[in-house]
């Protein structure tokens, strides 16, 4: 597969401090790290979180520690010890419930950042953003760069109005937000799909628009498919089971296009659509 | 890990800073760790099993977690012998000892894999993958079969003049009739133990997790069963047994080591951690310290039992 | 567990209220759970393994923590047979299904077990306990070696006219051959598995944790491996299979059902919770329930595999 | 061997709810339990307790509840919800660690109570106490009994003053309270056996005496071979290792005297120290 992404920095092992890990209504949490020396991270890029910076070592169940975007990322040149992290994430199984117990003050492990990013968005271009479930998340550092470059749209949808993630933090942003929601509890009733199809039939330069997604992969495939359709560039952020999160247990493969498989924690988590195979996608 | 005692190992002839090796499929071909730490400050690592050809595994999903440790069926997705030897070893620091592990469906595969690593001075020693099924005979895994091992570890030992350590599979009855096997048949050392043939099913879905059904459980669920299996070879064979299986700590490591280990490899805990196996490391020498060892190596065998 | 869904099995030929029975030598003789909850809302239960005499175990340590798991080397300490017949019989409740294990160093003593608990009307079935090495035979457990097996499987068959499980041990290369085995000497059923055998070490004192060094790994650490023995024994015998190993909820043993089992035993979850049989088994029905089934007993076997 | 303490209530698995979970200085923590219907138990009877309702469900590592005395159980007759149970613990391995982490709020699973505990002590008998460690704990709830019936003297030894448990709580009862510590730093520098062989020196009636001794083996042995020495009874609490607490897993089996073993669980975890087979104890 083509590398989509910037040069990614090198990852590191860190001892984060718990700054802040509150729910955000329903399982919605967000949690804000303090890492020292933080060096930045690329829009898409994400780290390996564990619920604690002995997590295995004490109790080894969980074992594995969970990807999760870099929502914001914050590395002030000026003043390294100033570095922090931040995450949105939904308590969804036995990892990220361990994680949503961590206290203000305590340390989790944080491995990264890790994997490729999204390319820089091109200036005069338009971006479309999609964002379903968790994979809202990836997108935020994404829209908020390419503000100032693009004319962007963000879509975001959920299940409902509770379970939409970053909601305001994207009302900040000085873009045409749209929300979808299945049970019409907040905007649009319907799928992410609905919004972008009739967004996608008012581009008048498909060339110069891109649509970013990232969600579960039935509303990936079904934004590639509608981007096709309207000859419009496809990037999607998968989100892969993953062990290691650098490279080494390949257990993350994704079937590509051009035959055998792609790391998504190093040619990803950004692919664009048509390098994936997604007949063959679990 | 300057000053302090003597780190020093020898597993199978193959010198060693310390015991600590990546295992085999955990480790990529090392420099992946290079971002974390310097690689010279542990022992060295088994590179990924490699094949003749490049070969790509199983479909996803490939992983899924049990408790306390996870289930793979990755099935020995590799770069190929010609690739490694190219791109891959040249890549690795002087005095970071690389051992390169074999797989293949015939006896005749392995041999000319180890000829191929034999040609480049990089490579301190061979380790045969001992899991894999045995074309010819229906299925049969070599390392489950004794007859079938000991003809494979004779083509090997042929073919080069390395160390040779053999991995076992855990999944047999009498894990030390196996290492016999290997040790009458020309092996050097033994490594042990490779991932317990295990599954998992989504009750939601109702299908297996893992794409291709059965898989490999390793991480520290296993490790009780593995340092059963390092005690019991180790009361059977002369040769050296490097202890694998769930090692998270240094206190993982050192009761492998009492158990008679001359050194371990760390697996599934690089994925957590990627300084595991440096942390690892150095905990093994604090702990020879404290406890009065005068070398690392004396560790070694140092279980004491009572009379039973 | 009134209203709702048809629960019953059949587990070779024992006719149970639901398919959770609590597991050899972690439910003692039953009446120990009855300060917790009515005997009869599970499918029953098999005894702690009997000898033909009275029997102390090992001594302490005999237990000990591992990850996701426990060790014990209890080594078969019960009261005989003659007192559990006479004692401990009679205090179960009508209604529950009480399995009687046996061990033994010889055929001839497990054949004289399964003769003396086949007077006893309240015996429902013998589940052979293979577990034990073969005096015989140097050591070799029963359950490691096909033919010893298939003597011991023969010559109790021989002896009783109950349904007769027996129960595997996991520390075996094939297990599906062993179950055949059962199958062709006569059994009706197949119990596995038992613990793996397992080692822990304390670093601080130098020595194996348990007195008896060796000791048998249960827990959620041996889960995958057990759901993998059982789902290759469905697909090998004919035989109804009763599921055992780290089952804690009602999804784990939903697991072993979908991957063939007619039943389950539940073992080491009772310790941390007494509820857990009773728990499990409300918690199948509400699965089968929530997903469509007409009775509990369809859901043997009902895995979707996808093509591989 | 002869059983020494009364009929136990019967257990059940109750899961309680954390009132109050707290360092007390040191490793030492006490943890307050609201646990409604409690049926009380008798002084030297036992909890299992585990780190959470679901505890193994949610993370099965460490597996194994972990058995602790019932420091002060509070069963009120009138009103059953005001059920209290008090445990004094010190935090030194993976389980207590977690423990230490439940939140009021929390609820923890709790099977008890468990065991045989302590004969009634005889009207105008005189009792000592010898505590040491956790062992402490077993005792709080027989001196409080005690202190009405008998002279009560109470000796509590740890290896520095900050390891002593619920010190300010005996100090509270009427009783001739002694301390030990190993360095000096509080009471007598020594053992409590150093304290204990005095006291028996001075008693005049042996038949009426008593030494409970709960606390690390050696200790308790030794407490045992003093009290044999002048021919005073004595009766132990084991602190074994246990899987269940409740007689089925035969893991907490000590070698008894008369042959064989006996359940600590079951039996004990009170006994008569001429019914141990000390020297087969690990
Ligand atoms: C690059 C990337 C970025 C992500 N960013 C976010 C984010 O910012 N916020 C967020 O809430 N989620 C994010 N996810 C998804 C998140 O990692 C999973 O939801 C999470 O791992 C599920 O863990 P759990 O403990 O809740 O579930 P469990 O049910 O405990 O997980 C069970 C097992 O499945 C694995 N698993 C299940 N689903 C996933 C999944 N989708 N991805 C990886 N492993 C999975 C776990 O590793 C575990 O082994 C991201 C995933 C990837 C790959
Ligand atoms: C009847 C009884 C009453 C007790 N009362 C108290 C009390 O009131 N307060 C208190 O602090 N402690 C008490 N203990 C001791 C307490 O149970 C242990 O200290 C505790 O189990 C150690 O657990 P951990 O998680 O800290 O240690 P870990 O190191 O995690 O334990 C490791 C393993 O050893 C076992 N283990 C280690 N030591 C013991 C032990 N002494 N007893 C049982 N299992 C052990 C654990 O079950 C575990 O399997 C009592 C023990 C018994 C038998
Ligand atoms: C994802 C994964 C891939 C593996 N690949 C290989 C391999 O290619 N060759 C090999 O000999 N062992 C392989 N192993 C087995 C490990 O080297 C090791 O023997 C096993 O995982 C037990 O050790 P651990 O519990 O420390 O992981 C792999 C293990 C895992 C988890
Ligand atoms: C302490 C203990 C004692 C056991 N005793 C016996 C026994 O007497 N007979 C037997 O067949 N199995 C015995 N077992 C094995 C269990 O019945 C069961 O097969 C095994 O523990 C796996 O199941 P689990 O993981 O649910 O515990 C024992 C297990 C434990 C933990
Ligand atoms: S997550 Fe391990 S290789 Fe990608
Ligand atoms: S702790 Fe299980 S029998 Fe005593």
């Amino acid at each position: 597969m083509t590398s989509t992404g910037r040069d990614s920095r090198l990852p590191s092992r860190i001892d984060a401090q718990v700054l802040e890990n509150r729910s955000e209504g329903g399982n919605n949490h967000r949690l804000v790290l303090s890492v020292p020396d933080w060096p930045g991270a690329e829009p898409g890029q994400f780290i390996m979180l564990s619920a604690g910076a002995r997590a295995a070592v004490e109790r080894s169940d969980p074992l594995l520690p969970r990807p999760m975007a870099v929502y914001r990322g914050h590395a002030p040149a000026a003043e390294p010890a100033a570095g922090r992290v931040e995450v949105l994430y939904r308590v969804s199984g036995r990892g990220t419930q361990l994680i949503s117990e961590a206290l203000p003050g305590q340390r989790l492990r944080v491995v990264g950042p890790l994997g490729r990013g999204f390319p820089e968005v091109e200036s005069d271009a338009s971006a479309v953003l999609v964002g379903g479930g968790t994979g809202v998340a990836s997108l935020y550092e994404l829209a908020a760069r390419a503000v100032a470059r693009a004319r962007t749209t963000v879509v975001l949808g959920a299940r409902t109005a509770a379970d939409l993630m970053g909601r305001d933090d994207f009302a900040g942003l000085d873009i045409d937000l749209q929300i979808t929601t299945e049970d019409g509890s907040s905007g649009l009733r319907g799928l992410v799909t609905d919004a972008l199809a009739p967004l996608l039939r008012r581009v008048s330069r498909p060339s110069s628009t891109t649509v970013y997604a990232c969600g579960p992969t039935p509303m990936m495939r079904a934004c590639a498919e509608l981007a096709e359709s309207h000859a419009v560039r496809c990037l999607v952020s998968l989100e892969n089971n993953m062990a290691c999160g650098f490279g080494v247990c390949l257990g993350c493969a994704v079937p590509a296009r051009r035959g055998g498989f792609a790391l998504v924690c190093q040619s990803g988590p950004v692919f664009d659509s048509n390098d994936v195979r997604w007949q063959d996608l679990p | 890990m300057s000053g302090g005692i003597d780190t020093r190992v020898c597993l199978a002839g193959i010198e060693l800073r310390n015991p600590v090796l990546g295992a085999s499929g955990t480790f990529g071909y090392g420099s992946e760790f290079e971002a974390f730490f310097d690689l010279r400050r542990i022992g060295g690592f088994v590179a990924k099993s490699l094949t003749l050809e490049p070969r790509w595994g199983n479909p996803p999903p490939r992983i899924a977690e049990a408790p306390s440790g996870m289930l793979n069926a990755i099935s020995i997705e590799n770069i190929g012998v010609a690739a490694f030897l190219e791109e891959k070893l040249p890549r690795v620091p002087d005095g970071v000892a690389v051992i390169a592990s074999c797989f293949g469906t015939e006896s005749a595969e392995y041999a000319e894999l180890a000829a191929r690593l034999s040609s480049s001075p990089r490579v301190a020693g061979i380790e045969i993958n001992a899991s894999c099924p045995h074309v010819k005979s229906g299925g049969i895994e070599f390392g489950q079969d004794a007859s079938l091992l000991a003809e494979l570890v004779r083509r090997v030992r042929e073919a080069t003049r390395l160390p040779l350590l053999v991995k076992l599979s855990p999944n047999v009855t009498r894990i030390a009739d196996m290492a016999m096997t290997c040790e009458d048949a020309g092996a050097d050392g033994i490594s042990l133990i490779n991932a317990v043939q295990a599954m998992e099913v989504d009750v939601e879905t109702r299908r297996p997790v893992l794409s291709n059904i059965l898989g490999g459980l390793s991480g520290p669920a296993i490790r009780p069963i593995a340092l059963r299996m390092v005690w019991q070879v180790s009361q059977a064979v002369k040769i050296p047994v490097c202890g694998i299986g769930g090692i998270l700590t240094a206190d993982d490591a050192v009761k492998f080591l009492l158990c008679g280990a001359s050194a371990v490899q760390v697996g599934t805990a690089n994925y957590l951690n990627p300084l595991a196996a440096l942390e690892i490391a150095e905990g093994i020498q604090s702990y020879a310290e404290r406890h009065g060892f005068a070398r690392v190596a004396d560790l070694t065998g140092a279980l004491e039992t009572r009379s039973v």
